[in-house]
């Protein structure tokens, strides 16, 4: 019955990758100009999120310009929401979306979901993460968020 | 006999107080299955196993306890949901009966805001809550607490001399003034099978709410919550083979997400500050505080063994098995059941009936004796005994473990009664 | 040690989960009992003999089967009235959970009439509901909701840095406008004892109902409701070696009397008419459904057996263990506890601390590698976290079946934390 | 854990005496004058009782000078009413107070207490009532009502 692992999987939930991350999270900070602010809360623990969007107009479509935000929590969702800045600021929303997609699956893929090192870069080091049922909503509290931001935007200017 | 389960006696090994003996050495004959029915051996064994080895608080917990006690909490969740045909799995709302189900959607209409355009809004003077007469209590004192909280107006649908809605007045109970219709899928007195489908499309014509009472449907037949039409469904543990203290709401996200909170507390909120708060999302909006989380998971091994036998085969038993006793009771002098008896019309497992010249209870009494375990008085049914002129009835119910040999048992019982109480042919 | 339970490893082998090994091969050292407490073998085995031999309904049914489940489910409530010194049986109310009955209380007073010469009456604008910020978000949302439905105003106690209610504003707080004063006996956060016989008394003074949230302190010290001064006193079956899905209210009748229905339906009327209904008297009024059955005999042997380890013995075991907790905890570099932590002052099981450097959860996990279980994030009491400037914390929680080794696992996990997180000295 | 007795007590429980106040009540009906009337309704199984009492001044206090009623219920309950109406009339009110409290004594005693036929008279046929505790409820139904009428007047005469 039992889905959650033991000790000897501790490294592979915490990757050096994700502790880096941790210590020196990318993009952090609440900047200007910006176009949608959201705050998202993960009720069981309290962790919190205040994240931004700044879209541009590219010749595909919009283009995610800048994502600043402000968040308190664990290291998995600190580490998570600096790989998602990582990922997704400069590419064109469509793109974006898409490695949230990717993300996405992986997360919910209980550890049986092999992860794409060309789309997710250091994303990948949260493969492990999906094994934790309980941290998974960790992992994702800023994706959800910067696609909740996104999807404003989009309607505002739709 | 045709439509009886194949394997009954297998199935009867299943449920270990089925093999009790009573005060004098009599076996049990329990026929009492709509009040609440037995369990099996595996909804037991799962809550032990729960207890003994992965029981903690759920959602709360982030250690491997933790972790397992959710993921079997959750997955109860699902089994119910695709059990009933839930579109989502977070319509499934864990209550503690359908009584409190019923009450949910009842107390939080006193506070819903909104105009009704999408099926939910408030409620006052000149609106109108429909209701039937065959209702279990728990469906009838819910509305006349909210309607006389709000100014608005309770009606109801009268019944037929056979037991059946009176659909004569339809056009002038359901009406532009009618926000909520509810009613009960199976009545728990008359074995009425009401035509929900019908009901709620007529209901929907006009923008109202429709709730349906599936308490003695779930158990019965297969239930699917989207073809039944319905905005939110009840239906309540004990009575399918699973544990008391455990009750499901299902109800559509739109109107879920329009009514205001229930209870208030742990788990049902996103941001608590002392000013004031948010609520998470559905399911969890409605599941305050510590849910009943063994009798999930009871009721999750319940209608996992329900699916294993196969509704359609547990339905068509208990008509095999209502249609046999109907047929034994009409042998019986002086007895008149209150109800449907048309062989050709559907109905439910619980078959109410009078006995000239003894009382209910004496009756109850009397087939106690022979280990026959009915039940004597309204069940919970008091206006539908009214409309029939009477103060109380005896009732059977049989349920997918009745033999034919029970219901043999139960009319030489009510032979005896007659000969106790010294009734002539 | 002084101050253990005698034979503390012979309770132990009371509670079959405590013997389980998780992934790896490690022990189980569940320090998470605040959040419910494991499940002794009397207790589940009482269940499964009443499920496996007198499943029935209650109070409807009147077989053989019937009269034994009313019998057990009603000598529960004689247990619980003993146990918590209940001047009356009638006064116990069984509910789904400690949330349920706090909302009961709140959910009624929106609704109910009078002046409050007995403490219970009409509330609206200008009247005060006062509760305080080392709440349970179920002491919390409930009297939220209450005051924004009915235009009166929440009010509550402020903390010291020490963890304590800050009664420095006592007279300013408890006046005249105050109707209902609510607070936690003992903090699931913080550990405080609040001094409720005191408040009580001051709340009286002005003519105030008081509400006591007893969940942490029924199952960890001898509790009488009498002496809590208390009007309304609610706990939990869970913490109390008990099932989930079922849950306390006891009130004083005079209250009880005076407050409208909750949810209604099946067992909590006297007479319904499609008009109207008359309700029944205590408990049966604040109990529609089905009640939790096995569940209350389940709660019944949970008491019975803390009554036969003697709740005295069983709050001298909590109050060594935590004294050794805090001594252990004390030693770990960076480790700041929240709440009293002063030898001299009486507290709770529960510790909530914060370890500089590494967030909760990742605390959390560490030790769940390590087979220790406790637990990260807010339990349910935001503000208090807010108080102390912090967003969550790690908590353990002892019980009566926790041993002095188990802490010392729990300090050497939290070195360990911190070596893997490479903190320094 | 049972309580409750099998079908070899049945002639216990339906005492001859017991079936002829069934089938023949005495004093039922509803009469002039009263100074109480009162409803009674037991919610299990919807058995009823209207029930009136006409008292006068005796030498030493009140009297009962009558008790009518109005019933539907169970052969038990129907006895029972039959049997406190004989008991009750003519009593003066303390002495019926006290026929009330051993009747109430004896049905409350689980079949343990030996009822004393000189006080009880045909009330004693109820002794084996008390070892069914579904039907105590019924045998006290009318007792109860009498008891509530009769604490009416009094209390609208103090
Ligand atoms: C102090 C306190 N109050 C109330 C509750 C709510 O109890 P339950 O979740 O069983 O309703 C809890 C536990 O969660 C608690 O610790
Ligand atoms: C038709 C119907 N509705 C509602 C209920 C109430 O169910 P519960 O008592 O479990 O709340 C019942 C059973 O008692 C019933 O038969």
């Amino acid at each position: 019955m039992t889905t959650s692992t033991g000790g000897h999987d501790l490294d592979a939930l915490y990757q050096e990758i994700i502790l880096d991350h941790y210590k020196n999270p990318h993009h952090a900070g609440l900047r200007d100009p910006y176009e949608a602010e959201v705050h998202h809360v993960n009720p069981t623990c309290g962790d919190e999120v205040t994240l931004r969007v700044h879209l541009t107009d590219g010749p595909d479509g919009p283009v995610v310009q800048d994502v600043s935000y402000d968040a308190v929590g664990c290291s998995i969702s600190q580490a998570s929401t600096s790989v998602m800045a990582d990922l997704v600021i400069g590419k064109p929303v469509e793109e974006a979306l898409a490695i949230h997609q990717d993300f996405l699956t992986l997360m919910q893929g209980k550890g049986q979901v092999v992860p794409d090192e060309d789309v997710l870069e250091d994303g990948i080091a949260f493969a492990g993460v999906a094994k934790f049922p309980a941290r998974v909503k960790c992992a994702l509290l800023s994706w959800m968020a910067w696609k909740d931001a996104t999807a404003n935007v989009m309607e505002e200017s739709a | 006999m045709e439509g009886l389960l194949p394997d009954l006696e297998v199935v009867r090994k299943d449920f270990p107080i089925l093999s009790r003996t009573l005060a004098g050495g009599q076996p049990l004959v329990y026929l009492d299955s709509a009040n609440t029915s037995q369990k099996p051996q595996c909804v037991i064994d799962r809550m032990v196993d729960h207890l003994e080895h992965h029981n903690a608080n759920v959602a709360r917990a982030m250690h491997q306890l933790g972790a397992e006690a959710s993921e079997a909490f959750e997955e109860a969740r699902d089994t119910v949901a695709s059990f009933i045909g839930a579109p989502s799995r977070d319509e499934v709302i864990f209550t503690k009966n359908a009584s409190e189900a019923l009450n949910l959607v009842a107390n939080t209409l006193a506070w819903a805001e909104g105009d009704w355009s999408s099926r939910v809004g408030s409620l006052g003077a000149g609106d109108e809550v429909l209701i039937t007469e065959m209702e279990h209590h728990s469906n009838i004192v819910p509305w006349q607490l909210l309607t006389q909280r709000t100014g608005a107006t309770l009606r109801w649908f009268g019944l037929t001399d056979g037991g059946e809605l009176d659909l004569s007045d339809l056009d002038s109970l359901i009406t532009e003034r009618t926000r909520v219709v509810s009613l009960t899928w199976v009545s728990n007195m008359l074995g009425t099978v009401n035509p929900v489908a019908e009901i709620a499309r007529r209901a929907h014509e006009v923008g109202a709410l429709v709730v349906v009472d599936a308490s003695q449907a779930v158990p019965q037949m297969p239930v699917d919550v989207v073809a039944s039409g319905a905005d939110v469904l009840v239906f309540t543990g004990h009575k399918c083979v699973g544990p008391t203290g455990i009750g499901v709401l299902w109800g559509r996200r739109e109107v879920l997400d329009q009514l205001p909170p229930f209870l208030g507390g742990g788990e049902m909120i996103e941001t608590v500050r002392m000013e004031g708060s948010t609520y998470a999302g559905i399911p969890h909006k409605f599941e305050a505080g510590t849910p009943p989380i063994v009798e999930a998971v009871g009721l999750g091994a319940a209608l996992e063994y329900l699916r294993d036998l196969g509704m359609d085969r547990v339905a068509a038993h208990e008509q095999a098995i209502t249609r046999y006793a109907l047929d034994g009771l009409a042998t019986v002098p002086g007895l008149r059941v209150m109800g449907p008896t048309d062989p050709a019309v559907e109905r439910g497992g619980a078959i109410s009936f009078e006995l000239d010249g003894v009382h209910p209870h004496d009756i109850a009494q009397v087939l106690d004796s022979r280990g026959v375990a009915v039940r004597a008085g309204h069940h919970c049914a008091r206006p539908a005994h009214a409309r029939f002129g009477v103060q109380s009835s005896t009732r059977m119910s049989s349920y997918l473990y009745t033999t034919p040999q029970e219901i043999d048992a139960l009319v030489e019982a009510l032979e005896y009664t007659r000969s106790y109480f010294r009734l002539g042919q």
